[in-house]
């Protein structure tokens, strides 16, 4: 799954699959973070949201 | 058929010499350190890295005759290229290219083809066993431990140290026994000789009492099975799949060679065309 | 849509700092627990100089960690290679370790060496390829461990039972030989040599 | 003690936890339903508990039937949940709103499939506590390891698209944590929508395409387009074809045995639609796919469409498929009268998820049941109680999860609409 | 800072978080990962240093290697056994019993591992130490002897030439007991037709150089002889582009020999010794003989005697023996021309299909045969061995007074362990009070094994000398542990049909169980004890002693144990030296002739003696090669089948069990559905008794009866029904115990005619589905 891992050649292969795996994985987790850091910082700024309004 | 410069172990086996004793199956059991369960009539479960079939001819008394065909791993090379209509797997553009079946799709990387020697390995320690190499494997070679194997009191003494036992929950298969040429391998690191071609025999090829299976480097012209696969007696099982298998056999009855693949469509065709005539 | 109340934004604040606090306190606990509850620790059967023994001998390490004919390594040499020069009957030393020598050299026992590179069993690893073929100096994966003048506790992990050597002394089990002796060091070296990859080079 | 049962109503009475404007059965009634999922769960414990303990010898699987009715249920229930993805990928990339009533329930019916499937799997490799070596040795040719890491992946994203539901739970909601991290997850919907949906679109392939690979088993093996086996296209339209059927299929269940309206019928109406013009597409595709395999791929491998078919596992298996529950069904679902009848909408929905079930059997067990050496023998397979116990996990979990989300978290936005009195 | 419930949920949210964020998690994975591969009840093997042993199989008489590992903890053990390439009988072949023989030597659950005294009533085993079991040995036969009553004592053994058998004979024979018996072998069949036609008792087929072979109902690929060496003869017959040798097979089922023979014919079982003679009278007919037969002793009308000429233009007509045999005459004649015709032909007899030791005129008449071809002492023929140079024990030892139980009656010795017991059973002339079994399994290997139990049963005291918690040992009252040919010493001699003779000495390569003592020990160990004659009969301390002193014109016997084998550089070929009273080769066999004249005393007697014998046809045909209806067709009454058994190299003759791996590698048309013995037959029989396939079936015969799996197989001749032998052991484990059903249950053996050695061949049997 790493570089340096024993399988991990660097070819065709690995380069699309990973680079696409690492890619959806950046943007879920990034988008992820980004949410969790947003409400923080709301959060912070006393800026509520609730469901109801 | 197998470049020069590439080494590439295989196997020929005579079936008109095989008499079915099952030697090489119980050599092989002993060498690669395979377990007996409670029940092993149940084939589909039991473990034989090389299970010798029994195939007759189908006809009523007094014209049957009998043959066996004993089935180690084939150690595909796969990849071999065909034209669309003659062959059936035609992916590979590079006739180079290993493609073995059952390799491609293990996930874990437990299994690979040695492009140095043409085996295919099967390591148990990474096999995760999702069996998806037994699903991929035509010839059956492929087993899974559904059970920890109930070694006896006393038995493991008779345990070889140089193949590791298998745990349950994984895949095992025939290795040409490996370790047979990593023993060979290391001697000549100590006296600085090369690896011969009797320095480097299987289990099974040793203990066939009739010699029915020789065993060596296909490319290389100095080893016995290079001329005995250029015999017109010699065929591979299953060879229109494309998975280009390093196991030949050789026999003079048509019968047995055509029982080594499927020909169903061929007598259809020849059956219809037959039927047409008239 | 959003409320505003001081009170609850000040407690919120102090809030996200007992988080962090949480975090580096969790994670110190993690470091200091693991190698604890992994490894145990077992005595060899007595001590054993390394150093001395090396001076004695003509052959370096190979005087007693010999390869046989076939081309095998016998590791640990059995007691017959001691008896080529201790005697059962007299001492050579007034070392307390070599009178628990000699309990086993009088009863021709085997001594249960624990060995501290003991590879997992479905290791194929051949010393003639390595020392032999390669030419390297058993340093290289072993450490000075032929230097030492004793020998350290051995430390084995117990939930998968083989020597700490193997994973490593540090707790995530970084670094390389003679510290760490793992598949990935093996390939490591394999892969900058060239040497052929397949599994069942290293594997049987 | 005495006041402690006195107050027990008061304890019980969970109507505050409800989804605003909705009313639910009482607690008592509750608790009692649960006592299904809560069986099945125990069947599977003690299954799951004796295959991990004992090892996959509790099974009726071996070396010819690899794969089982695990494998059969994990790629039904992948391919029926694909109304998650596909319903998120319409309602929020395409913008087709039509589709948000209904939309949440897809993604929870989803999140149900794949974490069931991800579980199954679990107990299904011979060596469970290995089973990261798939990702952390990925060999990347493998249709299996894209599968692996498409399904995990694809739950994460599942788990988080159903995380804003949860939080939009009445009281869960008023934290103002929750409620903000909520908001913002909403916002920035799409692009989990998005991720989402590539991740289905390749793993739903790479599931057909682990058997359309498979080479030297003429009974699956496909020709390729680019380095994909036709199979692998086949098993997307399929799957996105049954996916919104099942969403709706478990919604109209849902009315049924609550008694109440959870969508309007045009919502339902527009995913038959959907349903069946994919449908039609898969059928033509399939159609076509099946007859150049029995008239180019077979004889090619030295066999003949006849000897794929033995019974038990006949010809009529693949009549079934094909006819009754897939042209049938997709024709049905084309039909504007039928859409607008509750009850034949129903049996077409219904008959499509059949059909993408029993494709993913055929491709799974008659593929292993037919002997490729000229002289082997063909077998049958039936599952042992063990496998039966793990293969229910997912309707077990399923109809827990399932109520569990009903009865507390806002699946359906027009309920309070359409239910008021 | 207020602390309430959602300060400190944070504060362990993030404890969490800082936990997966140190090594513990990801390492507690890999670890509990790693713990998989290295579980506790996986067996580790140490390894070590790897050495080759050379040793005998005395099963197979072939030489083997056990590699032997040192290691440095454990010490050393044998992990396996290969086929020697420098023995000839081996040349790096082995069969799957000799590969799978570590399986028996180390499984501690199915050794005895003590001496152990077994209480008949209450079933209890008591271990006991090795001087109390001897003593209890020795005083129970010294006993005997002092009441005179030394002769109510059997001895059985597997092998009369091998070591073991030599001191067991001693000691009962000096004890005062004619009672000991053996394993009956085709080697002892042989040595009587060979002494009647030429005086030789060591005769073998020099397979290896024949390019014609004709396999009379001999299972030449199912363990014949020296099982690896027939084979590696066979694969000389096998060759490209053409086969230099062409294998004819004449037996009732497409068997393994039938099934990869060029040529098969399906004849009657029971009727191949006719068809042999038929071939001679086919070349007779055609002139295609070798002319020096005309000058044999008896080939001519003798005064009184009708010669062998007359009796084949008299009773072998081709056209009525092919009709009687079932097979098509055209057939017949092409096999016999080829035959005769061929460079290098040889007929061969032997053991039939169910191990028994054959019947001794087939012998004769396939021996007639090559004769006719002329074959003998040539390249590809008949071959004299050259007698193994062994050395007797001792001197001679004085008769025992008594008659043996059983044999007596007969005009020469004869080795019938089954009518021993049989007499034994019924008192005539005597009962045995002490019953010794001395390894071979008798009470599974039988070979009426029933008759053996029960034997076993009603002796007051047995005595099991087996390495094995065996069948034997189940019903024996003293059970001591013998050792394991790979842990002892021992030796044995040439097999069956091999044209050089060979001798094999075994000696202790690996401990397995400590306890175990050498047969021959254990013997010699009694004899000391009981002093006297006995201890003067037998003046060695060990089998090894005794090996030495019998192998002593094989040169040094150090380096004969280290090689394990002696054998016969060359092969004897020219014309063979007849020790027969003409002088000549015997188509009338003049000894035999002297022998039952003497027994009888008159003519008259004579007539009604060879009647007692069994001998069909009297005094006119019985001293010629001829050929006699099997008993077992007299049985064939009814729907009554006749039942044979199916011999293979992954089953077991008699000797040692089955071993797990043998087990293992059984197909399911001999063993299925976990503990069922399957048995075959043709689709018509079935169909005519209306069975199918896959039906549980019953299959009874006087003696006893089996219940099986019915497998319909085209190859099967009609009216019979095939039962695989060596299965449905009581004992050796888990691995091996309760698959299957013993064959020798069921087997009705009966006395060759003549001989008396036991035969059965074929039994009468009915099938029948079976209730339940």
């Amino acid at each position: 799954m790493l570089p340096f891992a024993f399988e991990w050649h660097w070819d065709i292969g690995h380069i699309i699959f990973f680079g696409l795996f690492y890619g959806v994985i950046s943007v879920v987790f990034g988008t992820l973070t980004l949410t969790i850091l947003k409400t923080i910082l709301d959060l912070w700024d006393g800026v509520i949201h609730s469901p109801d309004h | 058929m197998w470049r020069k410069d590439q080494v590439r172990y295989g196997m020929v086996i005579d079936v008109d010499k095989c008499t079915g004793c099952g030697a090489c199956s119980v050599a092989c059991m002993s060498e690669n350190n395979v377990g007996v369960l409670h029940d092993e009539t149940d084939k589909i479960k039991s473990i034989t890295w090389l299970r010798v079939y029994q195939i007759d001819n189908g006809k009523p008394f007094p014209d049957t005759e009998v043959a066996f065909f004993p089935r180690p791993c084939m150690h595909c090379q796969g990849g071999e290229s065909g034209t669309p209509g003659q062959g059936f797997f035609q992916e590979d553009t590079d006739p180079d290219a290993a493609h073995t079946p059952c390799v491609s799709v293990c996930p874990a990387t437990a299994t690979d083809y040695d492009d140095a020697t043409g085996i295919v390995s099967q390591i148990p320690t990474r096999c995760i066993g999702c069996r998806y190499c037994v699903a991929a494997c035509p010839y059956h070679a492929r087993y899974f431990n559904w059970y920890d194997v109930p070694w006896p009191k006393g038995t493991p003494r008779a345990l070889s140290p140089f193949v590791s036992p298998r745990m349950r929950g994984v895949v095992e298969k025939c290795t040409f026994c490996y370790p047979r040429l990593q023993q060979a391998k290391n001697k000549t690191f100590l006296d600085g000789s090369e690896v011969g071609e009797m320095d480097y025999q299987t289990a099974c090829t040793e203990a066939c009492p009739s010699g029915a299976i020789t065993f060596g480097q296909l490319q290389d012209p100095g080893h016995k099975v290079h001329k005995l696969i250029k015999t017109d007696h010699a065929f591979r099982m299953l060879e229109k799949l494309g998975t280009n298998p390093k196991v030949y056999y050789t026999s003079k009855r048509k019968w047995v060679r055509m029982l080594a693949d499927n020909h169903l469509s061929q007598a259809k065709a020849a059956k219809a065309a037959a039927s047409g005539g008239h | 849509m959003a409320t505003h109340q001081q009170a609850k934004k000040q407690r919120s604040r102090a809030d996200w700092l007992l988080l962090i606090l949480g975090v580096v306190l969790g994670s110190a606990f993690g470091f200091w627990i693991t190698p604890t509850i992994l490894y145990a620790e077992k005595p060899q059967p007595f001590q054993f100089d390394h150093k001395i023994h090396l001076e004695q001998v003509d052959d370096g390490c190979k005087s007693c960690h010999t390869f046989r004919e076939d081309g095998s390594f016998t590791g640990i040499p059995d007691i017959e290679s001691c008896k080529e020069c201790h005697s059962a009957d007299e001492a050579l030393g007034e070392d307390p370790a070599e009178k628990e020598f000699m309990k086993y050299l009088q009863a021709d026992q085997p001594i249960p060496w624990l060995v501290y590179s003991r590879q997992p069993d479905c290791v194929f690893f051949s010393h003639a390829a390595h020392s032999e073929n390669a030419g390297f100096e058993c340093s290289r994966c072993h450490g000075d461990h032929g230097q030492s003048t004793s020998l350290r506790p051995y430390e084995y992990n117990r939930i998968t039972g083989y020597s700490r050597d193997i994973w490593g002394k540090g707790p995530i089990g970084l670094s390389g030989p003679p510290h760490r002796m793992k598949m990935d060091d093996c390939a490591k070296c394999h892969r900058e040599n060239g040497v052929n990859g397949a599994c069942f080079v290293c594997h049987k | 003690m005495r006041r402690w049962l006195d107050d027990l109503p008061k304890y019980a009475d969970d109507s505050s936890w409800w989804p605003t404007g909705t009313t639910r059965c009482r607690p008592e009634v509750f608790l009692l339903w649960l006592g299904l999922p809560l069986t099945i769960m125990a069947y599977f414990t003690v299954s799951a508990l004796l295959v991990l303990v004992l090892g996959l010898n509790q099974t009726n699987m071996n070396d010819y039937f690899a794969f089982g009715v695990w494998i059969v249920v994990d790629l039904a229930v992948i391919a029926l949940g694909a109304g998650a993805f596909f319903t998120s990928f319409l309602n929020y990339i395409v913008g087709k709103t039509e589709l948000k009533p209904i939309v949440n329930a897809a993604v929870l019916i989803g999140f149900i499939c794949y974490t069931g499937a991800i579980l199954m799997l679990g107990i299904d490799i011979g060596q469970p506590l290995r089973g990261w070596f798939g990702f952390w040795h990925a060999n990347v040719h493998s249709m299996l390891t894209e599968v692996m890491f498409c399904i995990t992946t694809y739950a994460i994203v599942l788990c988080i698209e159903i995380l804003p539901t949860v939080l939009d739970n009445r009281r869960i909601g008023k934290v103002p944590e929750f409620g903000t991290f909520s908001h913002n997850l909403h916002t920035i919907m799409i692009v989990f929508a998005a991720a989402g949906t590539f991740l289905s679109f390749f793993h739903q392939g790479s599931l057909g395409g682990m058997f359309g690979v498979l080479y030297a088993r003429p009974f699956a093996f496909r020709g390729h387009l680019g380095i994909w086996p036709m199979t692998f296209f086949l098993f997307i339209m399929s799957a996105i074809a049954a996916g919104p059927s099942f969403t709706t299929m478990c919604v109209m269940i849902t009315e049924k045995i609550t008694g109440k309206r959870l969508t309007t019928h045009k919502v339902k109406m527009l995913m038959g639609k959907i349903s069946g013009w994919l449908l039609l597409v898969y059928m033509v595709a399939k159609s076509a796919d099946t007859l150049y395999w029995a008239h180019f791929n077979l004889p090619a491998a030295g066999v003949t469409f006849d000897s794929m078919f033995h019974q038990p596992y006949g010809i009529w298996l693949m009549w079934l498929e094909l006819g009754v529950c897939g042209w049938l069904p997709a024709l049905m679902l084309l039909t504007p009268r039928v859409r607008e009848s509750y009850g034949l909408m129903f049996v077409a929905m219904l008959l499509t998820c059949i059909g993408v079930t029993l494709n993913r059997f055929i491709f799974t067990i008659q593929t292993l049941a037919l002997p490729v050496l000229p002289f082997e023998k063909f077998y049958a397979y039936l599952p042992t109680w063990q496998e039966w116990g793990i293969a229910s996990l997912v309707l077990g979990h399923g109809l827990l999860i399932f109520m569990l989300a009903y009865r507390y978290l806002p699946l359906f936005p027009q309920e309070p609409e359409l239910n008021q009195q | 800072m207020d602390w309430d419930r959602r300060t400190f949920v944070k504060f362990a949210v993030g404890a969490v978080i800082g936990v997966h964020a140190s090594p513990l998690i990801p390492k507690l994975m890999d670890d509990s990962t790693i713990w998989t591969q290295n579980w506790s009840w996986v067996p580790n093997p140490e390894g070590g240093g790897v050495a080759y042993a050379r040793t005998v199989s005395p099963q197979t008489g072939t030489g083997v290697l056990a590699k032997i590992v040192n290691s440095r903890v454990a010490g050393e053990r044998a992990i396996r056994v290969e086929g020697d390439p420098d023995h000839p009988l081996s040349q790096g072949g082995v069969v799957p019993a000799d590969a799978s023989a570590l399986q028996l030597l180390y499984n501690e659950e199915i050794r005895v591992t003590s001496p152990m005294l077994r209480n008949r009533k209450t079933g209890e085993v008591m271990r006991i130490t090795w001087s109390e079991a001897l003593d209890q040995l020795a005083g129970n036969l010294s006993e005997l002897a002092k009441s005179g009553k030394a002769h109510q004592s059997l001895a059985l053994a597997p092998d009369p030439s091998d070591v073991t058998g030599r001191i067991l004979s001693r000691l009962m024979h000096s004890l005062g007991s004619p009672n000991t018996a053996y394993t009956p072998t085709p080697r002892e069949t042989m040595a009587l037709a060979g002494v009647f036609m030429m005086g030789q008792p060591f005769l073998g087929f020099d397979l290896a150089n024949a390019n014609y072979v004709v396999s009379f109902g001999t299972p030449l690929l199912e363990g014949f002889g020296a099982p690896v060496a027939v084979r590696q003869a066979y694969a000389k017959w096998r060759g490209y582009p053409k086969n230099p040798g062409t294998l004819v097979q004449i037996e009732p089922r497409a068997s393994v020999t039938a099934g990869q023979a060029d040529e098969w014919l399906p004849c009657k079982a029971g009727s191949e010794g006719a068809l042999a003679l038929a071939m001679c009278r086919i070349m007779l007919e055609e002139g295609i003989y070798d002319k020096s037969i005309e000058s044999a002793y008896g080939f001519d009308d003798m005064k009184g005697f009708a010669g062998f000429k007359s009796m084949l233009m008299k009773d072998y007509d081709r056209n009525k023996i092919a009709k009687m045999a079932g097979i098509p005459l055209a057939k017949l004649i092409k096999i016999t021309l080829a035959f005769a015709k061929a460079e290098r032909a040889v007929a061969v007899c032997g053991p039939g299909n169910s191990g028994d030791p054959g019947r001794m005129y087939d012998f004769m008449a396939v021996l007639a045969l090559n004769a006719f071809k002329g074959n003998l002492g040539k390249p590809g023929g008949v071959l004299t061995q050259q007698p193994l140079p062994l050395k007797a024990l001792a001197g001679d030892i004085a008769d025992p007074q008594q008659p043996p139980l059983a044999g007596g009656e007969r005009p020469f010795n004869v080795n019938n362990v089954n009518a021993m017991a049989k007499a034994a059973l019924a008192k005539k002339p005597y009962g045995i009070k002490t019953l010794i079994l001395c390894g071979g399994n008798f009470v599974f290997n039988g070979p009426q094994a029933n008759v053996m139990h029960e034997l076993a049963r009603k002796t007051p005291f047995v005595v099991a000398i087996t390495p094995y918690l065996d069948e034997s040992a189940a019903v024996a009252d003293l059970v001591l542990p013998s050792t394991h040919w790979l842990e002892g010493w021992g030796d044995s001699t040439t097999p069956y049909g091999s044209p050089v003779s060979s001798y094999g000495v075994h000696r202790p390569l690996v401990k397995a169980v400590p306890q175990a003592r050498d047969a021959g020990d254990i013997l010699l160990a009694v004899a000391q004890r009981l002093g006297g004659k006995v201890a003067e009969a037998l003046p060695f301390k060990s089998t090894e002693e005794a090996l030495a002193k019998r192998s002593e014109d094989l040169g040094d016997f150090e380096e004969l144990a280290e090689a394990g084998s002696w054998v016969q550089k060359k092969a004897i070929y020219g014309p063979p030296k007849f020790n027969t009273p003409s002088g000549k080769l015997e188509l009338f066999s003049m000894i035999l002739h002297d022998l039952c004249v003497k027994q009888a005393g008159s003519a008259d007697v004579l007539e009604n003696m060879l009647a007692y014998l069994g001998v069909e046809g009297g005094a006119k045909t019985a001293f010629l090669p001829h050929w006699q209806k099997p008993a077992a067709w007299g049985d064939l009454k009814g729907n009554k089948l006749l039942m044979q058994a199916v011999p293979s190299l992954r089953t077991t003759w008699g000797g040692d069990a089955i071993t797990p791996y043998m087990v293992k590698i059984l197909p399911d048309t001999m063993l299925a559905e976990q503990d069922k013995l399957v048995v075959e037959m043709n689709p018509i029989t079935a169909k005519a008794l209306h069975l199918n396939d896959g039906d549980l079936v019953q299959v009874e015969s006087e003696e006893g009866s089996l219940t099986a799996k019915l497998s319909v197989y085209a190859g099967a001749a009609p009216g019979m029904v095939f039962v695989p032998v060596g299965l449905g052991h009581e004992a050796f484990g888990f691995q091996v115990a309760g698959k299957g059903m013993n064959f020798n249950n069921a087997a009705g053996v009966t006395s060759d005619p003549m001989s008396g050695m036991p035969i059965w061949e074929l039994t009468g049997v009915t099938v029948k589905k079976a209730r339940g």
